[in-house]
This record gives structure tokens, C-alpha cells and sequence, in this order.
């Protein structure tokens, strides 16, 4: 059974007046994003990210099968969002029906899967009869807040750093050659989506924030669990380096003006942009360490 | 139209027909709404002041001036007062308040309220009064078989529900408020508990008004108990019903010289109230009716029970006097049964009105 | 919805009096009156909405595809039953979606075969029904509903041939034109038993005290099956003699035709 | 080795394992057979549960299928939540014959099924109680021609209804009478009181020109099984 | 379809409507009485929404009572005929319809004063009868009618919209088939303010674009607020009067 996250009122006091003075319990000032840590395994597509306490691994996998009916001309690509009470007591077993996990799988779903960043159409390999169905399991081994983020990074990062076996098709015959013998392929990723997430308190009474006008509500990125847990408000917007906003969830909770929602982007994005970066740099660095084997083998071979 | 059912055709596609737009006028509705005049002659709170019984809407602002003290259906910052309902504004004194269209019964300490036991617990029952929370009734708030003054035992907790159960009907006065707006409740009076011999129909708290007397000999030999929360009861006059109004000359004669010509209500037969607490055992507790109800009393019964449903269905109050007109206007249709018809209703409800407006005594609501 | 002991009492006597007093005056044969809206639903074929006088709402949507009849023999009308706050899989929920699926079976002057467009392609009707507040046992009250829909179903009108077996050809449709469907479905009846007497469509206080309630389903003049006997409350019923059986079906012909004609002209 | 399990207590070292006896008589009774040896009733061969009964018909002239049943019941046994004033009674109908039957009609034969047994359960002698029967259609041939087309459970009701009232006499749960049913084309009819009370009807075929045949022909059969049912319970 | 009957060289729409107009928007309040203690039902466009609120009220579950407020909670009931194609499934505990339960539960939990009914609880069911595109937005709309109806003390309206953004051009309140043809960002307004309870955007969108769509949005989200409030008002008018008159 989940058990409701309880902060003591001393502390949850603490830590609200504490944000009402411009501190965050971990030294961060508001609009700093927790450095992000990625760390790739032995295999294709498989990624860990780590933010602050937070850990979520994503292993990809792949396999042939048919494809829809619909839409013969595309491959399968689900995302499955795994969170256990391993993560914490919050999470219930088995069932995922929670508000908060549906909220965060279907964010992850919109902003990768939703906005195309897995290009499903080279995943056919034959028209209405094979295609590659791609699976992202998402696993949320320890978690201090911000699991959207983390697990939508792990996602995208497992993503990049996924090879599928090349295959070669004579007629109706479909080869499949295993990664030791052919240099298998990467996924067309066409953007990479990051995720944001802003959390709201409200520092003033409830007919301040619905009549006044001084819009003091406090926005903080990158909540930790504790800080999470005493919210009023919480916004998701998921970007990425073209300027694009991929997703926006802001699902009810503190009622916050639209122009500081649009403060939250524009802050949003230049994470993205160093985030983004931070990736594309790490995928290089792993895929050189590989390839120095493969230059290796292929020069004993060429021997 | 045939006397087995009556079918009502709505050509207006989907439109709801509640009774307040029912002549709902027929703007060409495949109009777009144009996106201009945002500021037109709707208000979005940018109004000083708004009087007394003016129809406000939440988020609305009813005044800037602080003098008021905020009462229920408002809300504020710094100095202005803001309306949390759809509803008329209510001025008392300095006490400024917004009293919503329509909501749940709020119960109020002395109500006489009618409440059906849905849980029996540790020393109390619950009783669903058709409030937002169920209230409580005491065990210690009931009058026990073996008189008044007999002490309460060990034993008595354990056989509650040989005294009231799920689902019994009893009436009862709102002895106190607790905390969270929940009511206690007592019937340590011999006009309070269970409820026997007749039937419950229930209506919207606000048609019934808070009087002085809730309990109502009608003509007819059918007495209602109109309860504040809406809930009514109506049952066969019993003797003590009889004995309740005749020692006082006031309400009883009210009836006798009723325009109905009721039956006078014979005073010898009426027993002492002292008497009848003498008699208080357990038969106040006894789930058997009397069995000297005849079909003409069952018959009244019923027609009562449409009457007031009709009244309802105009959006009429329920005072006595209403009830007795209706009663008397539905003498017009023989067939009980008619009375559940949509027209029938309005007529009843016109009836009502006009006969009076013609008494003279329709201004003084 | 519990009564207190005196209450029931007295409706059972009242109910089991010679003849019996309803509580809202009812004579035994009376249907509460009731309210019909169709087609106001404009992506389905037909629709209706009936509400009763003690505010019990129900909707049904009736929506047709086509279908190639040659290849299964899965029946041609299909009912589907949500009732507002009811799982879809609760007993009350699956007992009567299985009732009014029999109810809608082809028979003697409901002949599915009217559905049939061309030798090898039928309507599929699909009967949505939503239940949005009910007090006592709806299916009374759905069946006039699902007729009132079925009766002002509209269809689109076949322009193609009839004859599609040796030539193959998908049905075509006029742009326009509309026919109607004009299919008259079985109504459904509720009676219940109260000691001697017997009274259709109880209220939800009536369905509280008696002993037990027969469900009738009527076509065409006709008593026709399923029938059945039901309890209309979850805690009481009682056997009851025989004859009440015949006299209770006699009643239901004789006011059928009435309740049909008012359906029909509304 | 000399490692001993510590966790667990160990029992005297002379201890056996159990041995059961071979099985000599399972049933508790041998099958009774009526006259036309058609129909076997047998009661209590379920340990686990308060009551149970299986019947099994067979003879093709009598009938139109030929079914087994067995059945369990459950209670009186204490509910959770707030009070009632009378048990609750609950039928599951479930089907292990190759013959199809839907699902949701035999969810609505259950419904029916605790409609008839609530008017002969005397339910108000076990307050805030369940009681709780279980039906499984072990086997069922449908063997007249004209029958096997609609696919009709119909035809099974009656026995439905014995071997719950058998069950529900073998867990000594009260009842006012003996609940059996009779079918004919197309009606079940079920009666107690020697069929001078019905207690329930369910036709799904056909109109209903002939229903004073129907309750004739019911009735003889409701008796007939309720003989049955009579002589087993006194054989016992 | 193609591009230019989305949007037309003159400004026009598929259904005539310019680009800053919202659609036909019709409501009625109090239409289930004797289901509820407070119902709506909505038209906006095609959408066609019955919302029925219950409460406040005892819980059903002794479980479910928070001594300090109201509990809530919101069942969205997609009907299976709603679409103009009939549903093979039920859209029940479809992922999508928990996600929209959960935003508007908690878009109204912070606008209701739940504060106010401790230990009770609030119920609101919500039928899609039909939908034609700004479903969410319709569901907050009908709503907040229906919690007014009820008489639950609330701050202020919340008025739900939803914009799409052709090329450069938002387009107010959109219906199904702009719905399908573009990137849709659906608001939750609170009252006359610009303070956003709900804000969803499912798919791309320039991020320069954005404020552009928020602003035409608020905008529109006021226009169908004081529709609303303008229903209500002449509903609230009807009551007081007969009120008066007996």
C-alpha cells in the first residue's frame, strides 16, 4: 500500500520560510537545475541518470514483429514506466494507477513518443508484414524529486545510445545479422526532448493569489522529494534545442499567472540547451570508446 | 390521452427543461459568439458596490468598503469583499453575507428536523438529515423506556438497536452545532422520535421556512410534520397529535374553522398529556402502525403526498395554509394518481397562488 | 435505500388493500409519466433520452456500421448498458445488458433481417445505453428509450444493387437521402406483486416492499419472451400464487397497446 | 554433518511421517437411483464447505440434457462492515462444460437464481451474515435436436435449482420448503408449497399462448423432483 | 484536406468562424435536480457535456473523511457513441481519462474552499455525450457550472479553452478537425484574472509562439466566463423573482 509522504510541520514550516526568504534547504539557489550525471552500460541502450539523489535507468530493447494494421509503414514503440516502492514508500506495487504515476508516464509518453522524437517509420522493415518494435523500460531505482526529469533524460539518453542488429532484406527474406557479425545501427532520433519540472509555493493566502495582484508566488526548478511534498503547484515543459515546445503540463494546483509560466519556459530552455549538450557530448565520448575496439578487431582483421 | 401513461415530447433537441427556463427564449443558436465587447455589460468585479439583494456570482467583488463583517459566502483581501456563490447578498446589521440559490440543509441549533438512522455506533447513532455530514444522536439525547427520570445503564448501550435502527424514521430538534458545522441532535420531548403510521416524502430544505410549529393536523385526519431539512412526514392524526392542539385554543382552532369545514376535532376523546408520558414505555420505540388506518386515511395520505410534491415542483414554500389550499384544490381531480401529471402540477401550484393572493395573505412572505 | 419497519408496513398494507393505495395514488395499471427527446445526437444514427418524473435519466444512442454478413453470423444488434456509478462488470449491470440482448433477439415481428442491405452486406446496429440516475430497476424504462431511438433511426440510403454476390461491390450510399429505419422494438415491462395485487412500473418505495416482480417483454400486441421473474430489492421476496402469473401478463396486454400508442405519437 | 536447522522446531525423533489409509469410501452415501435410475442426487461430499450436493442426470428420454452439477455452500458466515438485519445471499454460476454458455447470461441465471432462494432461505435468522454458493456445471450434453440450435440454458434451471436446495439442506441452512422447478418448452417454472406458490418464472423462447399447459406440466415435474429430493434426504 | 480550408486566404475557418471567435456556447444549469445537488449540461460547439456534482456529503467510506477539508473526486465517463466513429473499447481506465480526472481534480481542488465542508466529500461525474474538439476545456466549463449550481463556495470561475496555432495564426476554441490538424493548447483560467489553474500543450509548438497563443486564449476564456456568468445570472434572476412572488 502507498503511504503518503508526511513532513513533519516543523520542518515543512521550516522549509517554507526558509523559500520565503530566497534559500533552498540544499544551498540551490531557485532557478538551479541539480547536475546531471549519466552514466551508460555495458550494452546497447542502456543509460542510467543520476540527478542529485534521484537514479532512474532506462533499458531499451528491441524485437520484429507486425505492425499495426493502420499503419503499415511504422514500428512499435512503447515506453513503460516502472516505479516501485523500491524508489520509496510513495509507490504502490504493481499497480501504476496512482495520480502522480499516470501524470508522470503520460508526460514522458507526450514528450517523447507523442512528439515524434523516435522516428517509427525507419523501424519498417517490411511494409504491413515486419517491423522493429522498440521498448523503453524506465526504472526508478532511488528517488529525491524530480523523476519526470530524470526518467524523460534516461529515456532519450538510453535512446541515443541504442544500436539495433542491421538486417538485410532479399525478396520476402529478412536476415537478421547479430551485432558481432555486422556493426549494428542506431535509432533516427529526430529531437531530443528535455524536461523541465517547476514547483509552485505560495507564500500568501489563497485570496492573495486568486484577487491580488503582486504575483509572489515562488517557482523553484527541480524540486528535491521533501520540497515536493509541501508543493502547491507543479509545472512540466518539455523543450528542445530548436526552440520547440514539445509539451506543457500544468495539471490544476496553484493558479499561476501566465506570464511567469512563460518566465518558466524561456528559463527552461537554457537548460535544455546545456542539457542537450551535456548529452550529445557524452553519446560522442561512448560511441569513440567503442569504436577504439572496433578499429582494433577490424585492423587484426585487415592483417 | 389515455390514463396509463403520459409521454411528454421535447422537440428542442437536448435543452434541459428545468423549471426556470422553460420559456427559454429561442436565440438563433447557430450563432458563433464573437470574441468582442469583453468588457460589455457583464461585470468581472469591476463594480463598487453592490446592494442588497442583488445577485452576485463568484469571484465577484460586492464591496471595497471595510466596514463590513464577512459572513458566510464571501470571501476577502485587504479591503474588499469578494462573493464565493451564486446568490443574493444579505445585509444584517454590519454583517455582510451572500446567500446561495440552492445548497444542502445547514442545520441550525432548535430546528425541528425529520432524519432517517443510517449507522448505529458507540453510543450514538447517525442520522441522515439530508445535511452535507449525517448528525449525531446521543444515546444519552433519548428518552428510554421506564419514564423520564430512569438512569441510563450498561445495558442500554448494548441494545441500541432494539430502540432505533438503520433505516428508522424519527423527528427530532437540533440541541447544538459541533466544530464542523455537524448536528446533535436530541428527542427528549414527547413531540420527538420514532415515526409510525404514514409515509416520508422529501423536498428542497429551502421550501420549508422555519417556524414555530413544524407539526401540522390537516384536514382529513393526516397529520404533516414538516421538517426544516426538507424531510416530511405524513401520518395518520394519532390521539396525541389530537391532544397536542386542542387544550391550546390558538392553532387548533385555526383548523375547525378552517374554510375546509374539517371535521371539529372532538375534544373529549383527547387524552392529557401527562397521561400519555405516563404511558411512555416501549411502545415509543414499537415498529407497529396503528392498525386502525382506513383506506380513506391512506387514500389522504397519498393525496398529501402529491400535493406537496406538486407544491415542490412549482418551487412553492410549504406553510400549513399552502398545504390545506393545494389539498383542497386537488379535491378537483378524483384520481389520486392525476396528480402526478406535469400540468396538473403547474395547476395545483397556480391554484395555490391565486386563491392566496385572493385571501390576501400572499404579501406577507 | 433502507426503509424503517413501520414505513414498510405501512406500504405493504397500503399496496396489498383491496384495491391497493400506492403512495402517490397511482391506479395499478398508471405509469409514472415521462419525458422523450430523440435525435439530438448528430453523429449517431438515432437517439433518445427519457426522463421520468423522479428524475431517473436515460440515454441511448444508436449508431449503425455495415458489415459483410457472409462471413460471420455474430448477431445484428448489439447492447451495450453503462449505468452512471455501477462497474461495467457488477451483477445488476451484466444481468439486465444480458436481459435486453435477449430482448433484442430476432424473432416473429422483430425480424433482424430488415437490417440486410444486399446479399452480402447487413446494418450492424449498436445500441448505446447510459444510464445517467435511476432509483429502481431501469429496464422498463430503457426499453422505451432504445424504442424511441430505434423508431427514429435514420440510415442512409442504399444506391447500389441489391444483388452484390457475383458482381463484387461495396454498398453505396445516396449523399443525402436518408431512410428510415422504422424498426419497432419489444417493450419492456415491469410488475411487481404486492400480497394479491399487482402493479407495473414501481417506484422505488414500492419496489422496497414487494414480494417479488415479473418482467414482461411485449411485441406487436403480443407477450413474447423473455420473461422472467426478478427481485427489485436486494434483502426480500416471496412466493405468490399462480393465477397471479396469468392475471399479471393479462394486464400487461391489455395496457401495452397504450403505452406503444403514447411512444409512438410522442 | 552435524548442522542443524535451527529454525525450525524439530518434532520427537521417533516421529513418523503420516500415513493415510487407502481411500475405501469416499462418497458418503451410495448413489441413490429413482425408478428410472435417470437421475443421482448425493449430498456432503465437499469437506472444505458447509454444505454441498452433486446431481447428475442422464436419462435422454426425460430430459433434454444430460448435465452434472455440483455444488457448495458457504455460510452462514460472518460479513464485514456495518450491520444488516438479515444475510446476504450470493450465487456463482460457472460453467466447465465444452456447451458455450455466455457469460453474462449466467451472471444474469445467478441473479435469478438468488431471487428464487431468497423467498425460501429464511435469510432474517442469520443477521450481518453471508451465505455463499457456488455452482459448477461439471459436464452438459444438449440432446434433443431441436434444442441444441438456440443453445439454451433454460432447460438446465431446474436441476440448478435442486441441487442448490440440496446443498442448502445438507449445510442445515433453514429454509421454508423444498425449492424445485419443472421445465416445459421453453418455461421453468419453480414452486414450493406442493406448487401452490411460485417463487420464480423465466422463459426465454417462444410467447406465451399455453402458459396454463406450462404450469401443469412444471408443476408435475417441480414434484417429481422434490420426491426425489425426499426420499434422499430420509434415506440419509 | 488541405491546408487552405483549415485556415483561408480571407481569414475564414472550416466552419466560418474568424480566427478570435469562440463556438456556439450554450449552457443550463440545475437540469438534474433531482440527481444531484448540482448539475450543468453544456453545449460548446458540438460538445455536448452532462456534469453532475454531489456533495458535499457524508463520505461512503469512513476512510475517505479529512477532518480538516473536503475530499474530492472527478469520474470522466467518454461515452462509447461520443465520436462519429462508435469506440471498440471502453474508455474507462484508459490512461488519457485518469490523466484528465487528476488535472481537474486539481484544478478545482485549489479553487474550491474545501476548508469549509470538513469531513465530507465532493463528487463530480462528467458524461461526454458527444465531442467535437476543446473536450478538456469543454469539462472544465461544464464544471464549474455545476459546482456553482451546487452552491460550493468557490474563489472564482475557472473557464476552460482551447487554442490552436495554424503556421502563425492561433485560432480560438478549436472543433475536431483543427483539432487534428494542428498543435492545440488547452487553457484553465481563473476568473477575470490571468492567473492559469490548467495550462496543456500535447504537442509542438514554436517556444516564440507561445505567449501570442496564451494571451488570445485568456482572452477568449474570459469571453466564455461571462457567458457563463451571464446564464447564471439570468437563472439566479428567474429564482429570485419567483421566490419573491410566493
Amino acid at each position: 500500500m502507498a503511504k503518503e509522504i508526511i513532513t513533519p510541520v516543523a520542518e515543512s514550516k521550516f522549509i517554507l520560510d526558509a523559500l520565503k526568504e530566497n534559500q533552498r534547504l540544499d544551498g540551490r539557489s531557485f532557478d538551479k537545475f541539480r547536475d546531471v550525471d549519466i552514466s551508460f552500460g555495458k550494452e546497447y541502450g542502456d543509460a542510467t541518470v543520476t540527478l542529485g539523489k534521484t537514479k532512474v535507468q532506462c533499458r531499451v530493447s528491441c524485437s520484429i514483429t507486425q505492425p499495426y494494421e493502420d499503419r503499415p509503414f511504422e514500428g512499435l514503440f512503447i515506453i513503460s514506466t516502472e516505479m516501485s516502492p523500491m524508489a520509496g514508500p510513495q509507490f504502490e506495487n504493481g499497480s501504476n494507477t496512482g495520480d502522480d504515476e499516470v501524470l508522470c508516464s503520460r508526460i514522458i509518453e507526450k514528450a517523447i513518443r507523442r512528439s515524434g522524437a523516435l522516428d517509427v517509420e525507419g523501424l519498417c522493415i517490411v511494409a504491413g508484414s515486419k517491423c522493429w518494435a522498440i521498448r523503453a523500460d524506465v526504472h526508478v531505482l532511488d528517488c529525491d524529486g524530480g523523476i519526470i526529469d530524470a526518467s524523460c533524460l534516461a529515456v532519450i539518453c538510453a535512446l541515443l545510445h541504442f544500436r539495433k542488429p542491421d538486417v538485410s532484406i532479399l525478396g520476402e527474406q529478412v536476415t537478421v545479422h547479430p551485432i558481432n557479425e555486422r556493426e549494428p545501427v542506431a535509432l533516427g532520433i529526430l529531437h531530443i526532448p528535455i524536461c523541465v519540472t517547476f514547483s509552485f509555493f505560495n507564500p500568501q493566502d489563497v485570496e492573495e493569489n486568486i484577487k491580488g495582484a503582486g504575483n509572489n508566488e515562488i517557482a523553484i526548478i527541480d524540486a528535491t522529494l521533501k520540497e515536493e511534498s509541501l508543493r502547491d503547484g507543479v509545472l512540466t515543459v518539455t523543450l528542445n534545442k530548436n526552440r520547440e515546445v514539445v509539451q506543457v503540463s500544468k495539471a490544476g494546483g496553484l493558479p499561476m499567472d501566465a506570464l511567469s509560466l512563460m518566465d518558466c519556459c524561456h528559463k527552461a530552455y537554457d537548460i535544455t540547451e546545456r542539457i542537450t549538450d551535456q548529452i550529445l557530448a557524452l553519446i560522442k565520448e561512448d560511441s569513440q570508446k567503442r569504436n577504439k575496439f572496433a578499429q582494433i578487431l577490424s585492423s587484426e582483421n585487415a592483417r | 390521452m389515455s390514463d396509463v401513461i403520459s409521454v411528454i415530447k421535447r422537440q428542442s433537441g437536448l435543452k434541459y427543461a428545468s423549471i426556470d427556463n422553460d420559456e427559454m427564449e429561442n436565440f438563433s443558436s447557430d450563432e458563433d459568439v464573437p470574441m468582442v465587447d469583453i468588457d460589455g455589460k457583464s461585470n468581472g468585479g469591476k463594480r463598487n458596490e453592490a446592494a442588497a439583494g442583488e445577485i452576485v456570482t463568484p469571484g465577484e467583488l460586492i464591496t471595497e468598503d471595510p466596514i463590513w463583517m464577512r459572513g458566510h459566502g464571501t470571501y476577502f483581501l485587504e479591503n474588499s469583499t469578494y462573493s464565493s456563490a451564486a446568490g443574493t447578498i444579505s445585509r444584517v446589521n454590519r454583517l455582510l453575507s451572500v446567500i446561495p440559490l440552492k445548497g444542502r440543509y445547514t442545520p441550525e441549533t432548535g430546528d425541528h428536523i425529520v432524519g432517517r438512522i443510517t449507522d448505529v455506533g458507540n453510543k450514538r447513532w447517525k442520522v441522515d438529515i439530508g445535511g452535507k455530514q449525517h448528525a449525531v444522536l446521543m444515546l444519552g439525547s433519548v428518552n428510554l423506556p421506564g419514564g423520564i427520570l430512569r438512569r441510563k445503564s450498561e445495558s442500554d448501550e448494548l441494545q441500541m438497536r432494539t430502540f432505533l435502527k438503520e433505516g428508522d424514521v424519527l423527528n427530532a430538534e437540533v440541541q447544538s452545532l459541533f466544530q464542523d458545522g455537524s448536528a446533535s441532535l436530541h428527542t427528549r420531548s414527547l413531540k420527538y422520535g420514532k415515526l409510525r403510521d404514514g409515509l416520508l416524502i422529501q423536498v428542497p430544505s429551502s421550501l420549508v421556512v422555519r417556524s414555530k410549529n413544524h407539526t401540522h393536523n390537516l384536514p382529513g385526519n393526516v397529520t404533516v410534520l414538516l421538517g426544516v431539512n426538507g424531510f416530511i412526514w405524513l401520518r395518520k392524526t394519532s390521539k396525541m397529535d389530537v391532544a397536542r392542539e386542542t387544550p391550546s385554543a390558538g392553532p387548533a382552532s385555526d383548523i375547525s374553522e378552517g374554510p375546509t369545514g374539517a371535521k371539529s376535532l372532538n375534544p373529549t376523546n383527547s387524552v392529557s398529556i401527562t397521561r400519555l408520558e405516563e404511558e411512555s414505555s416501549w411502545k415509543i420505540y414499537s415498529d407497529k402502525n396503528d392498525p386502525s388506518i382506513t383506506p380513506s386515511i391512506r387514500q389522504n395520505i397519498s393525496r398529501y403526498a402529491n400535493v406537496i410534491k406538486a407544491l415542490a415542483f412549482c418551487e412553492i414554500g410549504l406553510t400549513h395554509e399552502r398545504i390545506v389550499i393545494g389539498y383542497e384544490a386537488s379535491i378537483a381531480y378524483s384520481n389520486i394518481g392525476e396528480l402526478i401529471e406535469r400540468e396538473v402540477m403547474e395547476s395545483i401550484g397556480d391554484d395555490v397562488i391565486n386563491i392566496e393572493k385572493m385571501r390576501g395573505n400572499g404579501a406577507t412572505e | 435505500m433502507t426503509l424503517s419497519i413501520a414505513e414498510k408496513s405501512y406500504l405493504y398494507d397500503s399496496l396489498t388493500a383491496s384495491p391497493s393505495i400506492r403512495p402517490d395514488g397511482r391506479k395499478p395499471h398508471q405509469f409514472r409519466p415521462i419525458e422523450v427527446s430523440t435525435d439530438f445526437l448528430p453523429s449517431s444514427n438515432g437517439s433518445s433520452r427519457i426522463i421520468s418524473g423522479d428524475g431517473s435519466e436515460c440515454i441511448v444512442s444508436v449508431k449503425a456500421k455495415v458489415i459483410d454478413h457472409t462471413l460471420s453470423d455474430e448477431e445484428l444488434i448489439q447492447v451495450d448498458l453503462d449505468i452512471a456509478g455501477e462497474r461495467t462488470d457488477s451483477p445488476q449491470v451484466e444481468t439486465l445488458m444480458s436481459l435486453l440482448n435477449k430482448v433484442l433477439k430476432s424473432g416473429p415481428g422483430f425480424e433482424h433481417s430488415r437490417l440486410q442491405l444486399t446479399e452480402r452486406y447487413s446494418f450492424k446496429i449498436f445500441i448505446d445505453i447510459l444510464v445517467i440516475s435511476s432509483n429502481c430497476n431501469p429496464a422498463s424504462l430503457i426499453s422505451f428509450a432504445m424504442f424511441s431511438a430505434l423508431n427514429t433511426t435514420t440510415l442512409p440510403k442504399l444506391i447500389s444493387s441489391f444483388d452484390d454476390l457475383k458482381v463484387e461491390e461495396l454498398p453505396m450510399f445516396d449523399d443525402y437521402d436518408l431512410v428510415n429505419l422504422k424498426l419497432k422494438s419489444p417493450l419492456v415491462f415491469l410488475l411487481a406483486i404486492v400480497g394479491n395485487n399487482l402493479i407495473v412500473d414501481p417506484d422505488a418505495n414500492e419496489s422496497e416492499v414487494c414480494d417479488n416482480a415479473i418482467i414482461v417483454t411485449w411485441l406487436d400486441g403480443k407477450i413474447r419472451s423473455p420473461i422472467r421473474t426478478l427481485t427489485l430489492n436486494n434483502s426480500y421476496s416471496k412466493g405468490f400464487d399462480p393465477t397471479l402469473l396469468q392475471k399479471g401478463l393479462k394486464l400487461i396486454e391489455e395496457n401495452a397497446a397504450a403505452v406503444l400508442t403514447a411512444l409512438e405519437s410522442s | 554433518m552435524n548442522v542443524q536447522d535451527r529454525r525450525r522446531l524439530l518434532g520427537p525423533s521417533n516421529a513418523k511421517p503420516i500415513v493415510f489409509s487407502a481411500a475405501t469410501d469416499i462418497q458418503s452415501s451410495e448413489p441413490k437411483k429413482d425408478e428410472s435410475s435417470s437421475f443421482i442426487l448425493n449430498s456432503g461430499l465437499i469437506e472444505n464447505c458447509n454444505g454441498s450436493s452433486l446431481v447428475e442426470i442422464r436419462d435422454p428420454k426425460v430430459t433434454q440434457h444430460q448435465t452434472s452439477l455440483i455444488t457448495s455452500v458457504y455460510g452462514p458466515r460472518a460479513t464485514k462492515g456495518s450491520f444488516t438485519s438479515q444475510a446476504s445471499l450470493s450465487i456463482q454460476l460457472k460453467n466447465g462444460s465444452s456447451e458455450k454458455y455466455n457469460t453474462t447470461e449466467l451472471k444474469e441465471v445467478s441473479s435469478f437464481l438468488v431471487n428464487v432462494f431468497n423467498s425460501v432461505i429464511n435469510l432474517s435468522r442469520y443477521p450481518k451474515s453471508g451465505i455463499d454458493i457456488f455452482i459448477y456445471i461439471l459436464y452438459d450434453k444438449v440432446l434433443s435436436e431441436e434444442s441444441k440450435k438456440s443453445n439454451n440454458i433454460s432447460a438446465i434451471l431446474p436441476y440448478c435449482i435442486s441441487a442448490i436446495t440440496l446443498a442448502l439442506i445438507n449445510a442445515g441452512i433453514e429454509v421454508d420448503d423444498i425449492a424445485t422447478a419443472g421445465y416445459y418448452k421453453g418455461d421453468v417454472i419453480s414452486f414450493i408449497k406442493n406448487g401452490e406458490e411460485v417463487i420464480g418464472y423465466w422463459k426465454d423462447e417462444g410467447n406465451c399462448e399455453s402458459f396454463d399447459v406450462a404450469l401443469e406440466h412444471c408443476k408435475t415435474e417441480a414434484q417429481k423432483f422434490k420426491n426425489l429430493i425426499t426420499t434422499h434426504i430420509l434415506e440419509e | 484536406m488541405s491546408r487552405f480550408e483549415i485556415y483561408s486566404p480571407e481569414g475564414l475557418r472550416l466552419d466560418g468562424r474568424r480566427w478570435n471567435e469562440v463556438r456556439r456556447f450554450e449552457c443550463s444549469i440545475n437540469t438534474h435536480a433531482h440527481a444531484a445537488d448540482g448539475s450543468s449540461y453544456l453545449e460548446q460547439g458540438n460538445n455536448k457535456i452532462i456534469t453532475l456534482v454531489k456533495g458535499p456529503k457524508e463520505p461512503s467510506l469512513r476512510s475517505q473523511a479529512n477532518s480538516l477539508k473536503a475530499t474530492m473526486d472527478v469520474s470522466v465517463n467518454i461515452t462509447r457513441f461520443s465520436k462519429f466513429e462508435r469506440s471498440a473499447i471502453s474508455h474507462k481506465n484508459e490512461r488519457r481519462v485518469l490523466e484528465i480526472q487528476t488535472a481537474l481534480l486539481r484544478t478545482f481542488e485549489k479553487n474550491i474552499m474545501l476548508h469549509l465542508y470538513p469531513r465530507t466529500q465532493i463528487s463530480i461525474q462528467v458524461h461526454i455525450l458527444q465531442q467535437d474538439g476543446g473536450m478538456f476545456a469543454s469539462l472544465i466549463n461544464g464544471i464549474t457550472l455545476a459546482l456553482i449550481d451546487a452552491g460550493i463556495a468557490m474563489y472564482d470561475y475557472v473557464s476552460g479553452i482551447s487554442i490552436g496555432l495554424f503556421d502563425t495564426t492561433p485560432l480560438l476554441d478549436v472543433n475536431t478537425l483543427e483539432e487534428n490538424a494542428m498543435s492545440t493548447v488547452t487553457l484553465g483560467v481563473i476568473g477575470k484574472s490571468e492567473k492559469l489553474s490548467l495550462l496543456s500543450v500535447e504537442d509542438k509548438i514554436p517556444l516564440d509562439r507561445l505567449e501570442s497563443v496564451l494571451a488570445i486564449g485568456i482572452a477568449g476564456a474570459h469571453r466564455l466566463r461571462d457567458l457563463m456568468d451571464e446564464e447564471l445570472r439570468k437563472h439566479a434572476h428567474k429564482r429570485v423573482i419567483k421566490a419573491s412572488t410566493k
